[in-house]
């Protein structure tokens, strides 16, 4: 399993990188997006999968019994989801007055700065 | 019986995720497409039903719970979106 | 507990909070950021007094035990960061309130100022690779949204490029710490550098610490890395310019500095060499970037790449002296550059703009403005008696005592390169006379009663002073570099600090 | 309405009373306030009718349930076989609901049933667009709508 | 005591603005006081030096580097620390007169006293790195003085010129020092001089020697660095005669001297010396005399004698250096005289041209008189101490070890030019009918006077009694420079000898190309103007442009404003060091099994990849938003069935508000067109791929390796235990990793107010500040 | 065209205080099972959004009381207040108080600085939220 | 027993959401594949949730069951109607083989007033 999800993560950082090269603006956005879901499925990946076994202790036990999934990194990628989620909120708006002040999508034509 | 009955069901529970997205790439409109995302938010809750049946954990249900409840807003954001005049070919 | 070590961030936050929650009182607000920062810059003291005393200080987070729960580590180069954070924090605090635009401040400019030290000085104390990545991302939206304070169509297209190009160095960053997590099991980096150190075949940290290095490499501006910075910090409004200048690439710059000292070592000839060739080409194209630019803010830009190579070129040598030379030259450059940005901006209040062909007179006008200018200037040349040279001197004596000829030579070039810059802007704004098109130079004369002028001044005279007295009386200067050096050196120590419970 | 949430608070009420926080506990506090307001609502104005509508609540159910399966089969028919038997079309049916809360409730459960589906309602309130999937036989179609919404303004009296 | 003397300069230039208000127009004489004084200090330590003494005074400045202030005084730093002083009492009161009521004449005496003692420094520190210190200091003094006239563009121009070449010298300077330092261990002058061959015979000797000689040679404007300094006389005169002729531009030979020593006992050295050096005073001499600017000519016969000087290091004999320090002391004098008086002649006439001069005999008689007589010490003739010097100088040749007769020929044709500089220098002004000149001429003031005049009665004096100096200094001088004592008995008169013949000699023909001036100097013009184009000078302006255009040209390449093609360098380096690093460098293994996935996971992965390839290849802006959304769905999914239903519900929630997001943002865009042409989308999807490639390389070989168990049984086990939870993850977040989760609400915060700026505050709104 | 009609008001009204419900349920178990303040908070600020789409920006802002940035405000106060008891103890920065506030009966109520830190965390995910939501709203008109 | 009450429902559910999934695909017209969403959707689910119910014979578990059928009975058709609605209004091609539309004649685009009779028009 971790196999096909390695390769599926490989695919989404493929994508990513795709549309983040494109020039339109919105395309760059859906790459970002696409970019945060790769690296969160990757620390998923790569700190283990395991079915079926959250990492929940019952109602009537002090501890879990038998083994579970390990809880930091789905910690973490709770944190880098929340994170993820803020930027691209600031990104998107971002891109959308970029367009309102530049008159284009076209990420080509933001060049006035640094030429 | 339940385990072999739990593989079905996923079988088909995965074939409607994929039916359904081929709706959604093929639109042609902006609401066709919605409606499909739609029937995969359903489509999840019934999934999650059955993997809380499979691993006898039921707090996946909140999952469901979760999509039951604001599963719609998407659907409400984009009509929104259709109503006010977006592109609707787009 | 050692509170010294949480107020540097509790500091901040709380004020970052507040200034929030008072968001319809700029006047609060504008005392608050003053009280903030200096309580800030108090609490570095304090922290680099315990330091130096107790050379580590750690605080458990939560009081779980390491390596599980977070911990706050400071050793001599984070109380140095500290100091400095609290020095820019303070000199910036101050500068706005005769800067900033009014629409700026009732909307979140003094927040996104708070919260960006907050996000700064957290990822300097932190000793936990994932929360580096979590003040990495404080740090890094408070800059978003400072860069975009305004809204100006260059803030706009400057922001683009800063914001994507840096969110892939954090994709990057997660990545890698996922990837390193899933092969040590841990993520407190003295756990990490200890679990590290005790595997035979380390190869495949070698790699995912490329990926460290490469997302560092961004966030610092390095070669060829370094386009998000060119592109944006000219844009926003000079303060900003200013604090941005001063801390985040050297934020970047630690994070190499602690990583490549304290865990990834286990292939210093592939991994530092590497760094070696980079701190050169960072040198050498930033350098070649300001020669071709004639803005005085975009100057300044290129120069911060152009410096960044010289405190990697510290990291890469991998020698004590090295090392003391990059943390002496990271002190440096905060200062001076932060002092440049904030003249750069004086000059813009007298003349309104930035563009070098149209400014001038302004040493026959501001003769004081003038020297103000020079200490800094000369100092980033690397011209003596200033801090600017000893930092320079330290490298270069690094470098060739490294037998490092080539990257020694490329390093006196680019101090040759950036005094020509530097000489630039001083013969054209202050030297050259007002060009006759300028018909703004009215603004020249009525600025002395500007009842905003001494906050200006103030954070600029105390720059220069810090220039001064860190090249007339460097020695203690050097001494807190060689401390901090000589822990760099000696990972074993933060281990033990950390994981074994009593302060060393 | 208000009925409802004493109910549920005298629920509420029996839990921390008891001092068991359990399903089946509250459950049986909800028996117990339902009980409760049974006897009560003929003294309180707010409260008249509120114990028959629980038990016509609990009939629509069984009948909502009955359409619902129904017209799913029918749907799932067409669905399945490859001929298409379906005459689709938007019809306007005149609403006996007046309540925002009882025009709510019929064009949900009219979506929820057999091939309809509610569009849209008329800005007078009075009528409802709905897209129905079989029309062979209109009349009938629109006997079973009335039938329908007469069966949920019943629960809400 | 040494210490403050150094520094004084720099402190005084505090009390200047004060000064400037109440002395009024007497600043220069009360300024004067302070290197009056020093002069006056130096004096008294000649007797403890003349004996042969080195006074060495320490004090700390930064131990841990081995920079100290500390300060050497020998015969050599001596001699310099009095030229200094001295011809400081003269310049200060000098530039009095000639900057009167200038607005920027308070500025000017800060700069210049900085400079002095930033000279005083560079002769006497003992340690390599204040050395350097000072060494800098003087060229940024000068740079503001070269440029003191800085609205006029070329004083801008040549100001930094010199200070580029100063200065990049001084780079290399800094790599040599350093390289000896390393050598011996001890970054000072008097550590070098105990070092015996150590330093010759060391792999650093030729690296450490290339980089001091280009130091030294830029800083005395040595062939081909030379073209700085007749350009730098746009500096007022004052600075030029100070400067440009008596301190600043003998840094350099100072510095040869001060090594000479140490590292001079080889070929390389004494070659390389007498090369450059004798380049130098040809060239000098020849440019001196096809000029007629009068500073421009003096800043050329003052190239000539720095060429010569560096000659005589070079010849290296106890004969030649004692030929070197007269000749340095004897040019001073005349130099600094003739500099001043030509500053008088400018001011008293308004032009710098000689040929626009002449019959001033009449109206400034004590100038054409100071002028003849340091004119006379110019050309060599006897009875000034300059005939002395040069005598010594073609008898050192005479003698060299090496290449004796070249040195004496090319000598000797630069001695017959400069005879006729000095010649024109005095003819042309002073002789001839009376020109008419941009202004009225007439005698200039005393403070003008004074200087030369006692500068060019020392010149006198020392040449009727030179073994006055000799014994007072200039022996101490001579055997610093030897590294032993030397005890001369310098004298006028020698008898008629081989060097007087030769000196004979460059009178007659200097007289005759004096004669021949007003034909040839044309014709000279023209070549020059020629050759210039091809010269040093053209190399500089050549390599400065050459920078320029490269710097512009690479800046375009790399930062060309394209964020695409920023991003493209960005994953290229990212994974290709990666990529490279795991397959080549070290021995991989991949965990790779694809048969343990069950079917619906296949499913699963089948959906979000399908769902990511129909958001990037869709035309349509929101089925690509509607596919992002059934890849986030496919995410939760991924995350539900591994066991984190945490995740999956903060997917699922956070997929939604990003899709209701970007629905809100899009409505505004433009739909999607197609700008790049197909060859860079094949570009950009091969990038793609080998990106993607090597992340899931990357992660199969991690999952292989897995050195160490996960820390998180501690958090299993003790989540119930100690935090009161039975929600692991959310104990992690709220306890175990609470900073992690405080950062991250920050985080929130921030973009929260960020997007709450840019939409609400308007460009319009706002004044700029 | 209208983006809203009266199905839609009703419908909005009827299920926004459930989710506001389930909102403050998430959170308060959080601790125990799947929740806590992220999730509590955004499913309470999808509540705030399906009455935004509905009637609209300024209702919005009405019914929140609030303005979105207080909102936020206090989350963050909230979540550094969670650490002032350590600190006043003398312990570690963010460690963990608890109370039990005994309740009249048998019932005690657990109170601890982790769920005021939740709380924080709820309130500021909500501002955050409305922050964008309302603000691109309100661009839009 | 149980097992068998909840496979059965386990499977018809699935079924139902398949075949909902089939129609989507298959239906001609936006209309008429919302028919088949919003009902077989809902069916499916609260089938599923049934079987859960069964399956755990928990109280919690089953209230939880519960709410989520009623959470979906409550949105599924107010998605539909916006999308329905918004897709209407929009110009959505309806299939060849509808046979009747009252709601078109009703409409002023203008106004975007919809009126209960065709007399009343806006
Ligand atoms: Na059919
Ligand atoms: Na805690």
């Amino acid at each position: 399993m971790a196999t096909l999800m390695a390769l599926v993560v490989g695919i989404l950082f493929a994508a990513s990188i795709y549309m983040m090269l494109r020039r339109s603006i919105v395309k760059l956005v859906i790459g970002l997006i696409i970019l945060s879901n790769a690296a969160n499925l990757l620390i998923f990946v790569v700190s283990g999968l395991t079915r079926g076994a959250p990492p929940l202790i019952p109602d009537n036990a002090k501890a879990v019994a038998g083994a579970v999934a390990d809880p930091l990194p789905q910690a973490l990628i709770l944190t880098a989801i929340v994170i993820a989620f803020s930027v691209l909120a600031f990104a998107v708006v971002l891109i959308r007055r970029a367009y309102e002040v530049v008159g284009t999508d076209d990420l080509d034509q933001m060049k006035d700065t640094d030429t | 019986m339940l385990s072999i009955v739990i593989d079905v069901v996923y079988f088909m529970l995965s074939l409607a995720l994929l039916f359904a997205f081929i709706r959604l790439t093929r639109g042609p409109t902006l609401p066709d497409r919605v409606v499909a995302l739609e029937l995969i938010a359903s489509v999840i809750v019934g999934y999650v039903g059955v993997h809380a049946i499979d691993t006898g954990v039921s707090s996946f249900l909140d999952v469901a719970i979760v999509i039951a409840l604001t599963g719609f807003l998407a659907a409400i954001g984009f009509g929104r979106f259709v109503q006010r005049g977006g592109v609707r070919n787009d | 507990m050692n509170l010294e070590l949480v107020l540097p961030i509790l500091i901040p936050l709380t004020a970052g909070a507040l200034s929030l929650a008072l968001w319809r009182s700029v006047r609060l607000q504008r005392y608050l950021a003053v009280l903030a920062t200096l309580l800030l810059l108090i609490a570095g003291l304090w922290l680099m007094d315990t330091t130096l005393t107790q050379g580590f200080v750690v605080v458990e987070m939560g009081n779980w035990p390491a390596p599980f729960g977070i911990v706050l580590v400071a050793d001599m180069l984070a109380a140095i960061m500290i100091v400095l954070t609290g020095i820019i924090g303070l000199a910036i605090a101050l500068y706005s309130l005769a800067s900033t635009p009014p629409g700026h401040e009732t909307f979140g400019y003094y927040p996104l100022m708070h919260l960006l030290l907050a996000g700064v000085a957290g990822a300097f104390l932190t000793g936990d690779i994932f929360n580096l990545f979590v003040w990495f991302e404080v740090m890094l939206l408070a800059s978003f949204a400072l860069l975009t304070l305004g809204g100006e169509r260059a803030q706009m297209e400057g922001a683009i490029k800063y914001v994507t190009l840096n969110l892939f160095s954090s994709a990057i960053f997660l990545s890698a710490v996922g990837l390193l997590y899933g092969m040590v099991g841990t993520l407190n980096l003295a756990d990490i550098a200890q679990k590290v150190r005790s595997i035979d075949d380390p190869g495949m940290i070698t790699v995912v610490s490329l990926m460290f290095m490469v997302s560092f490499g961004i966030k610092a501006a390095a070669f060829p890395l370094f386009f998000w910075l060119p592109a944006s910090y000219h844009t926003p409004q000079v303060a900003v310019s200013a604090l941005f200048a001063g801390l985040l690439t050297k934020v970047g710059v630690y994070a190499l500095f602690r990583v490549f000292t304290l865990v990834f070592t286990q292939d210093v000839g592939y991994t530092h060499t590497l760094l070696l060739w980079v701190a050169a080409l960072t040198m050498l194209t930033g350098v070649l970037g300001a020669a071709a630019q004639f803005e005085f803010r975009r100057i300044l830009s290129f120069h911060i790449v152009s410096q960044i190579g010289y405190m990697l070129l510290g990291l890469a040598l991998f020698t004590p002296l090295a090392l003391i030379g990059g943390v002496f030259y990271i002190m440096h450059h905060i200062i001076v550059k932060t002092n440049l940005f904030l003249i750069s901006g004086i000059t813009f209040r007298l003349l309104g703009s930035y563009q070098l062909k149209d400014l001038g007179g302004v040493y026959r006008q501001r003769p004081w403005l003038a020297l103000l200018f020079l200490i800094p200037a000369l100092s980033l040349a690397g011209i003596p008696p200033l801090s600017g040279f000893f930092a320079k001197f330290i490298v270069v004596r690094a470098t060739l005592e490294a037998n490092e000829y080539l990257v020694a030579a490329i390093a006196l070039l680019v101090g040759l390169l950036t005094l020509y810059s530097m000489i630039k802007i001083w013969a054209e704004v202050f030297w050259k006379k007002l060009p006759e098109h300028v018909t703004d130079a009215s603004r020249l004369n009525s600025d002395v009663k500007d009842s905003g002028a001494w906050a200006c001044y103030t954070p600029v005279v105390g720059l220069a002073a810090c220039t001064l007295a860190i090249g007339l009386y460097g020695q203690p200067i050097y001494v807190l570099a060689e401390t901090a050096a000589a822990q760099l050196l000696d990972p074993q120590r933060y281990i033990n600090a950390v994981l074994g419970g009593a302060p060393q | 309405m208000i009925g409802l949430f004493w109910n549920l608070l005298l629920a509420l009420a029996w839990v921390t009373l008891t001092g068991s926080v359990t399903a089946m506990n509250l459950l049986a506090g909800l028996a117990f306030g339902y009980l409760a307001l049974m006897v009560l609502q003929r003294h309180v104005p707010a409260l008249h009718g509120y114990s028959r509508k629980i038990p016509r609540f609990a009939a629509f159910l069984v009948y909502f349930l009955k359409e619902l399966i129904k017209s799913n089969l029918k749907v799932a028919y067409d669905i399945a076989t490859p001929v298409w038997h379906m005459k689709p079309g938007v019809i306007a049916f005149p609403l006996v609901a007046r309540t925002d809360m009882e025009i709510l409730f019929v064009s949900s459960v009219i979506s929820l049933t057999p091939g309809t589906l509610s569009l849209d309602i008329s800005d007078d309130r009075k009528t409802l667009f709905i897209h129905a999937m079989f029309l062979q036989d209109e009349e009938q179609l629109r006997a079973e709508l009335r039938e329908l919404e007469r069966r949920i303004l019943k629960v809400f009296h | 005591m040494m210490l403050l003397a150094v520094l004084s300069g720099f402190l005084v230039t505090a009390l200047v603005p004060l000064l400037n208000r109440l002395a009024g127009s007497y600043i220069g004489w009360v300024l004067a006081l302070v290197p009056a004084l020093l002069a006056a200090y130096f004096a008294s330590l000649v007797p403890e030096v003349s004996n042969g003494g080195r006074l060495l005074l320490e004090y700390p400045w930064m131990p841990g580097l081995n920079i100290s202030l500390d300060f050497l005084v020998d015969g050599l730093s001596l001699v310099f620390a009095l030229l200094i002083s001295g011809i400081g009492v003269f310049i200060l009161i000098y530039a009095g007169a000639y900057l009167k009521g200038h607005k920027d004449l308070g500025r000017f005496y800060v700069i210049l006293l900085s400079f002095m003692a930033s000279m005083l420094g560079l002769v006497l520190a003992d340690n390599l790195i204040t050395f350097f210190v000072f060494w800098e200091l003087t060229s940024i003094t000068s740079y503001l003085l070269i440029g003191f006239h800085h609205e006029d563009a070329d004083a801008r121009k040549f100001a930094l010129q010199g200070l580029f070449v100063t200065a990049g010298g001084g780079l290399a300077l800094l790599a040599g020092l350093i390289l000896l330092g390393t050598i011996t261990g001890e970054y000072s002058f008097s550590g070098l001089l105990e070092s015996g061959t150590l330093i010759s015979q060391h792999p650093y000797y030729t690296a450490a020697l290339v980089c001091i000689l280009i130091g030294a040679f830029t800083k005395s404007a040595q062939w081909p660095f030379h073209f700085w300094l007749p350009n730098a006389m746009a500096a007022p005169t004052p600075v030029s005669a100070y400067l440009h002729s008596a301190t600043m531009v003998k840094a350099g030979v100072y510095l040869l001297a001060r090594l000479n020593e140490p590292m001079g006992d080889t070929l390389l050295w004494s070659g390389t010396l007498m090369a450059f050096g004798t380049m130098t005073m040809i060239t000098g001499a020849y440019l001196a005399y096809s000029n007629t600017g009068i500073k421009k000519l003096l800043a050329y016969s003052t190239v000539m004698a720095l060429g010569t000087l560096t000659l005589l290091i070079g010849v290296g004999t106890e004969l030649a250096l004692t030929a070197f320090v007269c000749f340095l002391v004897a040019h001073s004098l005349y130099k600094g005289a003739l500099f001043m008086l030509a500053g008088a002649l400018d001011h008293a006439t308004g032009t710098k041209d000689i040929t626009r001069m002449g019959g001033l005999r009449h109206s400034m008689p004590l100038t054409a008189a100071i002028t003849g007589l340091a004119t006379l010490s110019l050309a060599g003739l006897p009875p000034l101490f300059g005939f002395v010097a040069k005598e010594l100088l073609l008898e050192a040749l005479l003698q060299s070890p090496l290449w004796s007769a070249g040195l004496l020929m090319a000598t000797l044709f630069s001695a017959m030019l400069v005879v006729a500089v000095a010649g024109l220098l005095v003819i042309k002004p002073f002789f001839g009918a009376t020109v008419k000149m941009p202004k009225q001429p007439h005698e200039a003031p005393m403070a003008m006077l004074a200087g030369p005049a006692v500068l060019a009665l020392l010149a006198l004096i020392f040449g009727v009694a030179p073994a006055l100096p000799a014994s007072l200094i200039l022996d101490a001088a001579i055997s610093a420079s030897v590294g032993s004592p030397v005890a001369t008995k310098l004298a006028l008169w020698h008898g008629i000898n081989v060097p007087l013949m030769l000196s004979a000699a460059s009178l007659v023909v200097g007289a005759v190309l004096v004669h021949q001036w007003p034909k040839l100097q044309p014709r000279l013009h023209r070549l020059n103007s020629t050759m210039a184009r091809r010269g040093p000078e053209a190399g500089y302006f050549g390599f400065m442009q050459g920078l320029a255009q490269f710097a512009s040209w690479q800046t375009r390449r790399l930062q060309n404003g394209v964020l695409g093609t920023y991003l493209l360098i960005l994953v290229l380096v990212t994974f290709g060091l990666t990529g490279y690093t795991l397959l080549f460098r070290y021995d991989i293994d991949l965990a790779f099994d694809l048969a343990d996935s069950y079917f619906y996971e296949w499913g699963i992965a089948l959906l979000v990849v399908a769902a990511t390839v129909f958001a990037c290849i869709t035309q349509s802006r929101l089925a690509s938003v509607a596919s992002v959304g059934v890849l986030g769905f496919g995410v939760a999914l991924t995350f539900i069935h591994f066991s984190a239903p945490d995740l999956g519900i903060t997917q699922l929630l956070v997929e939604t508000l990003t899709v209701i997001l970007l629905v809100l943002v899009l409505f505004k865009l433009p739909p999607f067109v197609n700008l790049s042409t197909p060859w860079e989308r094949y570009r950009d999807l091969a990038v793609a791929v080998f990106a993607g490639s090597v992340m899931a390389l990357l992660m199969l070989a991690v999952l292989d390796v897995r050195y160490f168990e996960s820390i998180s049984t501690f958090f299993i086990e003790n989540s119930y235990a100690l935090a009161q939870g039975r929600n692991i993850v959310n104990v992690i977040l709220v306890d175990f990793r609470q900073l992690d989760t405080l950062g991250e609400i920050f985080v929130l915060g921030l973009a929260a107010i960020g997007v709450y700026s840019m939409l609400k505050l308007r460009a319009e709104d706002q004044q700029k500040p | 065209m209208r983006t809203s009609t009266l199905i839609l008001q009703t419908a909005a009204l009827a299920i926004m205080p459930l989710q506001l419900m389930f909102s403050a349920f998430l959170l308060l178990r959080g601790h125990n099972e799947p929740g806590g303040g992220f999730i509590g908070g955004l499913v309470a600020a999808s509540a705030f959004v399906l009455y935004a789409f509905t009637f609209g920006a300024d209702s919005t802002r009405k019914l929140l009381r609030a303005k979105p940035q207080d909102l936020l405000a206090a989350g963050l106060l909230l979540g550094l207040a969670s650490t002032i008891p350590a600190l006043i103890a003398g312990q570690p920065m963010l460690t963990a108080h608890w109370w039990q506030l005994p309740l009249p009966g048998e019932g005690y109520l657990k109170l601890s600085t982790v769920l005021i830190f939740d709380i924080g965390v709820y309130l500021a995910v909500l501002g955050t939220l409305m922050t964008f939501v309302i603000g691109l709203m309100e661009v839009e008109q | 027993m149980t097992e068998l009450l909840v496979c059965t429902l386990l499977l018809a559910g699935a079924s139902f959401m398949l075949l909902a999934a089939i129609g989507v695909v298959r239906l001609p017209d936006l209309p008429t594949r919302m028919h088949a969403t919003t009902k077989a959707g809902a069916l499916g689910a609260m089938l599923t949730m049934g079987g859960v119910a069964i399956y755990f014979a928990d109280s919690a578990v089953s209230a939880r069951a519960i709410a989520i059928v009623v959470f979906i009975l409550l949105t599924a058709p107010i998605a539909a109607h916006v999308i329905g609605r918004a897709g209407y209004f929009t110009g959505v091609t309806l299939w060849e083989g509808t046979v009747k539309d009252e709601l078109r004649e009703r409409y002023g685009p203008i106004s975007q007033r919809l009126a209960s009779r065709d007399d009343k028009r806006p």
